[in-house]
């Protein structure tokens, strides 16, 4: 029956099954559809009971011309019936609030000490992503993708820099909104491989449309290469076309903001570049990541996510050129 | 439609005090309006102590004690004077309540210039901190409605003393003596939270 | 007053035995009793008491009467027109957001301009259409149906117009002027607060919801006091109709609620504007003390715009259904029930916040509770057609149509308040579906029945069936064309409030649909208000009782006069007109040359006194003038506060300035 | 109402936007940038008749709360405050007084951020966009209370400064030609 309402969804829509909670593929959002299921099916059940009475009600006695009212009138039939309908309610509440209260507290109980830390600060309109586990020299930051290992739980904290955000995939497990002064974890056990697409869900401002996140699900080698490969630094540029793009990011307002370790750019205010080209996608979701988006992105930001903080920096065809080579590079 | 006469209302009274009168009711209903809004605002000032350690923040001394204490003194003989002055406008006597009336103007001037006093010890900035923030919330919330009060019992009476006055005047005496009450007992539990709170909690 | 007693007049079948209404017979009723019974039916109606009364109650004309009327009647119609218009704003609000959704990525409106036209559509919708639009049919019909000749405080109810009209203004001019608010309609801080909202856009959102609160608060005092107090000899508490009892229930709500949203939307501007710390949190603020006080007063809000839809349906159904409603202690009780769960489950607006899980599921059990009392009137209501004789004129279609949208709306609701549900379906397009089969399905359906309803009452002209019926199968499709869509956008992932999505997530089809759905709906409007005017000009006249109807306000002829009841009816069941088909009891004795209402008691509805009601007078105007200035002036410099407060006391003193009753007119009862 | 109170209102209407709020528009496509320009820094120009022109972008910015408040996040990420505080002034002059030593105007302020000053104030030509540096030279200006009803914004955060409709509009002092006494006042 999962398979057929599922079916019937993505039949319905497009191919993408990428971000929607009827395709659960870790425990937490497996467990919610559960409850979505009891809930279609006694909220369906006591709806055709109500359309039914309404039906015969409406059809039973039907007037053309307008009858003398009535005022003696003896309900104990109906009142009755009140009664049972009463009860009929109450049991059903209390099957659907008792099996919400079972999942609720299966949800929050899973505590796992050696789970996969990771830190997630909301920014306007993009992701932070802080890798915290074990000694300084094996932590590092990305931007806008998360890495998970099937099987393993992992406990995200959830910050944020600026205003409120929530951070939402809903194949992976219900949303939790990321306040200032608060520290919110969420914790995702995830069981099937694959890319999922999460998005923020609390509005925050001109860009909350674009503020999207991936997260790869892989095996346990696979996020190990991923891991080992993202804590090295940059990778030193092969041509002089790439070192003139190097240098023109340094040069320009890029190095401003951007981070590039092991190409002493070290801007924190913004996303951080060190394997920009390992990632799926660029501008929090917006485009997929290829030569074509990172031009049209850097020659002007504005135009595909008006009101984001970042500006459109002048530079001549071959800077740009240049630079979009040096990026490409960064694997 | 066709009716048919059943009763005659002509000889009911054509004024009321209290329950039976419609200002009565209505002034019931701003006040449980203003009463909710001191509740919540009272409820607002917990739950910012519940988010802080420490309550008043560190470099705050707690609000000077004395002149809260004068204004809850004075508050204590407005309220016996206007319980009395309730009463009075109930026998509808002119000298009396005239009487009353500029009595309470007297205590409530005296307490706002003890008020002013109150403002100058609270010891902290509404704009330094959210301890600050609320103390001040609840100290101008009861200003707002001291003066207006005190402004409305100003304008009663000067009505008082230029008219005749009619039943239906006295009966306005007696709600405004309501409406009085209400300040002094909505003063008690911001008397408390303002000056209590941060040296108990 | 003691129930006369009843003689079996001839030609009409004994009424069977009801509960005897035992009354405690006081000495002043006993004489009365007496006189009644010696009493003739002689003809009632002098003229010369009627010019009379015609005289004391009339308007100034003009632009002077309009701005200094106290009639509720007229002050109700203007509220209608008023709220209806900024209903066909949001409206076109609404049909904007829809075509900039029809396709992805689409560029049509930029994202700032987007978020100022959703922020406009959901706080007009909720604080100047909705509340506003439902009060006002109360401050119509309150008066009429309890027997009254005006609102307890007819003078405040004119005051309450004026500030609403000016917060309506200064939002919408606001927009105009391009300082529309662009936060949400709740402006969760910090979004909203001083650092990432600059300019004045949400300080006018901010001042405008002060507004719109003092309105609706007014009017909640004077509709409850104009219930408890004023209602006709006899009319008890369990002899009240539905719709007195919903409002009575609203107008407690209301008092309890809205002060909650006067102070977050007050402690913001003082946040924006003064500096204070009560939402920043790296000062000792909190952002949650703004979600808590915005939704303690949020969720009460959606039951004040509800429960008026119940009443509607609660007068409708009867009536159509020729026969009294099904169980009228459950109605009243759920009501009560439904009024007093909405205070205690705020917090499933805020179940992904990260509160304490076990406190959450407290709130998801108080937030199904809710499903019990609306399920019992959901039964009284189809129990009423199943055993009565209904014929479907135009406000039965829209009742019956409440039925099967509000259901759907409430079943969604039980769905998110299940707090894992929630964190899946929470900020999504899910609960954009939920809260508008709620509310359009909840409170919009039984508005276009009760303007069937009651629009001969109103205007004494009878609105076409045709046009109706047209305008109702027209609404209630496109109504489901557009939403349903949305329930199924939720399920797949997309999120509320987003001015535009990336292709290829499956969510074209179903935009495409509720943007046609939402031309649809464009199209029955349009098709109401062609039906409105015709009628207005060239409807068919409308006699007293055009539907037959059971309650008092159809005893006075359409439109009723500016006195309402030249004598007060006496009760004596929950049906007076079905009771007294020809000879409805009336007292005399209420004064013709002055303003005069009669005062009963609380629960036995006992006359006690009467009172001089309040002539039209031009201080509620300059009040509300006052009031206006001070609290705009507020938005650019705070001193306007401190300096604003002197006109308006001047106002005030004026407006409460006691005036002599016209000379040599008092203390003569006729 | 009659037709001429319809026609009243709507010529209010007019009116009131045509003065409508420059401070509240938010222009989310950037302007195209125009080349360095020379910006006057005194009236006394020896050898040319006339100061160079005032540059057209002042007026776009001077009152725009949008870009005050882009300029207050970015007062903040290129580490102004590392210099001057909140405004207060620490290695760096402060910014809240009346000591507006090259000038106070927005053109000045933002030749100021453009090119540096002695005593090491940093050049962020190239570096930060034009359109950042007129939102800074915008946001500093507001630090100074020039304009206190652009944006009664403030940063929520430790210690903040007041919101800036409560800085005291200070009246600069005549552009007194003051040689510079040592490293900082």
């Amino acid at each position: 029956m999962k398979r057929a309402a599922l079916l019937m969804a993505l039949a319905l829509g497009a191919c993408s099954g990428m971000q929607t909670p009827l395709a659960p593929a870790a425990d937490q959002a497996e467990q919610i559809r559960s409850i979505w299921d009891v809930m279609l099916w006694v909220t369906s059940f006591f709806y055709l009971l109500v359309i039914g009475f309404l039906a015969w009600a409406v059809w039973r006695r039907r007037r053309k011309e307008t009858a003398p009212p009535r005022t003696q009138v003896h309900d104990q039939g109906l009142e009755r019936t009140l009664a049972i309908w009463a009860g009929m309610i109450v049991a059903g509440l209390t099957l659907l609030i008792s099996w919400s209260f079972l999942v609720d507290r299966s949800l929050a109980s899973t505590q796992d000490d050696q789970a996969l830390h990771i830190t997630v600060t909301g920014a306007q309109w993009w992701w932070r992503v802080e890798y915290t586990d074990g000694t300084p020299d094996k932590q590092f930051e990305t931007a806008n993708e998360i890495h998970l290992p099937v099987g393993e739980t992992a406990r995200i904290k959830l910050m944020t820099s600026d205003v409120i955000h929530s951070f939402w995939v809903p194949n992976l497990s219900g949303k939790m909104d990321m306040i200032p002064g608060r520290e919110n974890v969420i914790d995702i056990t995830p069981r099937k491989i694959g890319v999922y697409r999460g998005q923020c869900a609390e509005f925050c401002g001109f860009q909350h449309a674009h503020m999207a996140l991936t997260v790869v699900v892989e095996s346990r080698e696979d996020f190990n290469r991923w891991r080992n490969h993202q804590l090295t630094p940059a990778a030193p540029p092969a041509s002089p076309k790439h070192a003139l793009g190097k240098a023109v990011f340094k040069a320009k307002a890029c190095s401003l903001c951007h981070e590039i370790t092991g190409a002493d750019a070290g801007g924190r205010t913004a996303p951080n570049l060190t394997h920009l080209a390992s990632r799926r996608t660029i501008a929090a979701g917006t485009l997929p990541m290829n030569r074509g988006s990172l031009a049209g992105w850097i020659s002007d930001p504005q135009a595909i996510k008006p009101g984001a903080k970042m500006p459109n920096v002048p530079m001549s065809a071959a800077e740009s050129d240049a630079l979009v080579t040096y990026l490409e590079s960064l694997k | 439609m066709k009716t048919r006469v059943v009763g005659d209302v002509s000889s009911l009274p054509d004024h009321a005090f209290g329950l039976k009168s419609l200002l009565w009711w209505g002034l019931l209903g701003f006040m449980v309006i203003e009463a909710m809004a001191f509740i919540l605002a009272g409820g607002a000032y917990l739950y910012i102590r519940g988010q802080n350690p420490a309550w008043p923040f560190p470099p705050d001394a707690p609000p000077a004690l004395t002149a809260g204490i004068v204004t809850t003194v004075l508050f204590v003989i407005s309220e016996v004077v206007n319980r009395w002055l309730a009463k009075m406008a109930k026998t509808m006597n002119e000298q009396i309540v005239r009487l009353g009336v500029t009595l309470m103007i007297g205590i409530g001037f005296a307490i706002v210039v003890s008020r002013i006093f109150e403002l100058a010890s609270m010891n902290t900035r509404w704009d330094v901190n959210a301890y600050g923030s609320v103390t001040w919330l609840l100290l101008f919330l009861h200003t707002l409605h001291l003066l207006t009060d005190w402004v409305d019992t100003a304008v009663l009476g000067s009505w008082l003393y230029t008219h005749k006055i009619e039943p239906t005047q006295f009966t306005e005496v007696y709600d405004n003596c309501g409406y009085w009450s209400f300040v002094f007992w909505s003063w008690l539990p911001m008397w408390g939270l303002i000056y209590f709170a941060p040296r108990l909690m | 007053m003691s129930r006369p007693p009843k003689k079996p007049t001839p030609g009409r079948k004994k009424p069977a035995a009801r509960k005897p209404a035992t009354a405690k017979a006081t000495s002043a009723e006993t004489d009365e009793a007496k006189t009644a019974s010696a009493a003739i039916a002689k003809p009632v109606l002098e003229p010369a008491a009627l010019e009379e009364l015609k005289e004391t109650w009339k308007d100034a004309p003009g632009l002077w009467g309009w701005l200094t009327t106290v009639d509720h009647k007229r002050i109700a119609r203007r509220y209608i027109v008023t709220a209806f218009i900024f209903f066909l704003l949001a409206g076109l609000a609404a049909v904007a957001m829809r075509l900039q959704l029809s396709r992805p990525e689409n560029d049509l409106i930029s994202p700032a301009r987007y978020n100022e036209i959703f922020t406009m559509h959901g706080t007009t919708m909720m604080f100047i259409f909705a509340v506003p639009i439902l009060e006002a049919v109360a401050i119509y019909l309150v008066p009429l149906m309890v027997g009254a000749r005006a609102l307890a405080f007819p003078r405040l109810n004119a005051f309450s117009y004026f500030v609403y009209l000016a917060g309506a203004l200064l939002l919408w001019v606001g927009f105009i002027l391009n300082i529309g608010p662009d936060v949400g309609w709740f402006a969760y801080t910090p979004l909203s607060g001083p650092e990432y909202s600059p300019g004045h856009r949400t300080d006018v959102w901010a001042q405008m919801i002060t507004f719109t609160e003092i309105a609706a608060l007014s009017v909640a005092v004077n509709i409850a006091c104009t219930i408890l107090r004023m209602r006709a000899p006899g009319m008890t508490l369990s002899r009240m109709p539905l719709f007195v009892w919903v409002h009575l229930v609203v107008s407690i709500m209301t008092i309890l609620a809205l002060p909650a949203v006067m102070l977050a939307s007050s402690l913001l501007m003082s946040d924006r504007l003064l500096g204070t710390h009560f939402y920043n949190a790296a000062e000792g603020g909190s952002h949650l003390l703004y979600q808590h006080l915005f939704w303690f007063f949020g969720h009460p809000e959606v039951y004040i715009i509800f429960l008026p839809g119940v009443a509607f349906v609660s007068m409708i159904v009867p009536t159509f259904a020729r026969r009294p409603i099904v169980g009228y202690i459950p109605m009243v009780l759920s009501q009560a029930a439904i009024g007093f769960l909405s205070f205690g489950l705020w917090v499933h607006h805020m179940f992904a916040t990260g509160l304490p899980r076990l406190g959450d599921s407290f709130y998801t059990a108080a937030s199904m509770a809710i499903a019990l009392p609306s399920g019992v009137q959901i039964f009284c209501w189809i129990a009423t057609i199943w055993s009565g004789r209904p014929v479907f004129r135009t406000p039965l279609l829209w009742a019956v149509g409440f039925v099967i949208t509000f259901v759907i709306g409430g079943l969604t609701g039980v769905m998110v308040a299940s707090v894992p549900l929630d964190l899946q379906l929470h900020d999504t397009y899910f609960v954009v579906a939920h809260f508008h089969y709620v509310l359009i399905g909840g409170a919009v359906f039984p508005l276009f029945g009760a303007f069937a309803y009651w629009f001969p009452k109103f205007t004494g002209r009878m609105l076409s069936e045709r046009l109706g019926a047209w305008q109702f199968w027209l609404f209630f499709i496109g109504f489901n064309v557009a939403f349903f869509p949305m329930h199924i956008l939720g399920l797949l992932g997309m999120p509320r409030r987003v001015y535009t999505y990336p292709s290829g997530m499956g969510w074209e089809p179903y935009n495409q649909i509720a943007t046609l759905g939402g031309v649809i709906l464009f199209l029955s409007i349009s098709l109401f208000i062609f039906n409105v005017f015709k009628s207005l000009s060239s409807g068919a006249k409308a006699d007293d009782n055009p539907w037959d109807a059971s309650t008092l306000e159809w005893s006075t002829p359409s439109p009723p006069p500016p006195y309402n009841f030249h004598h007060t009816p006496v009760v004596d069941s929950r049906e007076p007109l079905w009771e007294h088909r020809e000879d409805l009891p009336v007292m005399e004795g209420l004064a013709t040359k002055k303003r005069e209402v009669l005062v009963t008691s609380a629960s036995e509805a006992h006359p006690d006194n009467r009172q001089s009601s309040p002539d039209p007078s031009i201080w509620p105007f300059i009040s509300a003038l006052a009031v206006s200035g001070v609290l705009i002036g507020t938005i650019f410099s705070e001193w306007a506060f401190v300096w604003g407060l002197i006109p308006l006391t001047f106002a005030l003193s004026a407006w409460f300035w006691p005036k002599r009753p016209r000379a040599g007119k008092s203390g003569e009862p006729h | 109402m009659g037709g001429s109170a319809r026609t009243l209102l709507l010529s209010a209407l007019a009116a009131a936007s045509l003065g409508g709020c420059e401070r509240e528009t938010r222009p989310l496509v950037t302007p195209p940038e125009t080349g360095p320009q020379s910006i006057a820094l005194t009236d006394l120009y020896p050898g040319s008749p006339a100061p160079p022109p005032k540059d057209p972008r002042a007026d776009d910015y001077a009152g725009n709360a949008y870009h005050i408040t882009q300029g207050q996040t970015y007062y903040r990420w290129y580490n102004c405050n590392g210099c001057h505080a909140n405004g207060g002034g620490g290695m760096g002059p402060p910014l809240i007084d009346r000591e507006w030593r090259y000038g106070s105007s927005i053109d000045q302020i933002y030749a100021t951020i453009r090119d540096g000053r002695p005593n090491g104030m940093p050049g962020f030509e190239g570096k930060a966009t034009d359109q950042q540096m007129w939102q800074l030279a915008a946001y500093v200006r507001s630090l100074g209370g020039f304009t206190p009803q652009a944006s009664s914004a403030r940063r929520e955060a430790m210690r903040s400064t007041p919101p800036r409709n409560q800085a005291k509009p200070q009246e600069p002092r005549p552009e007194s030609f003051t040689i510079p006494q040592g490293v900082s006042r």
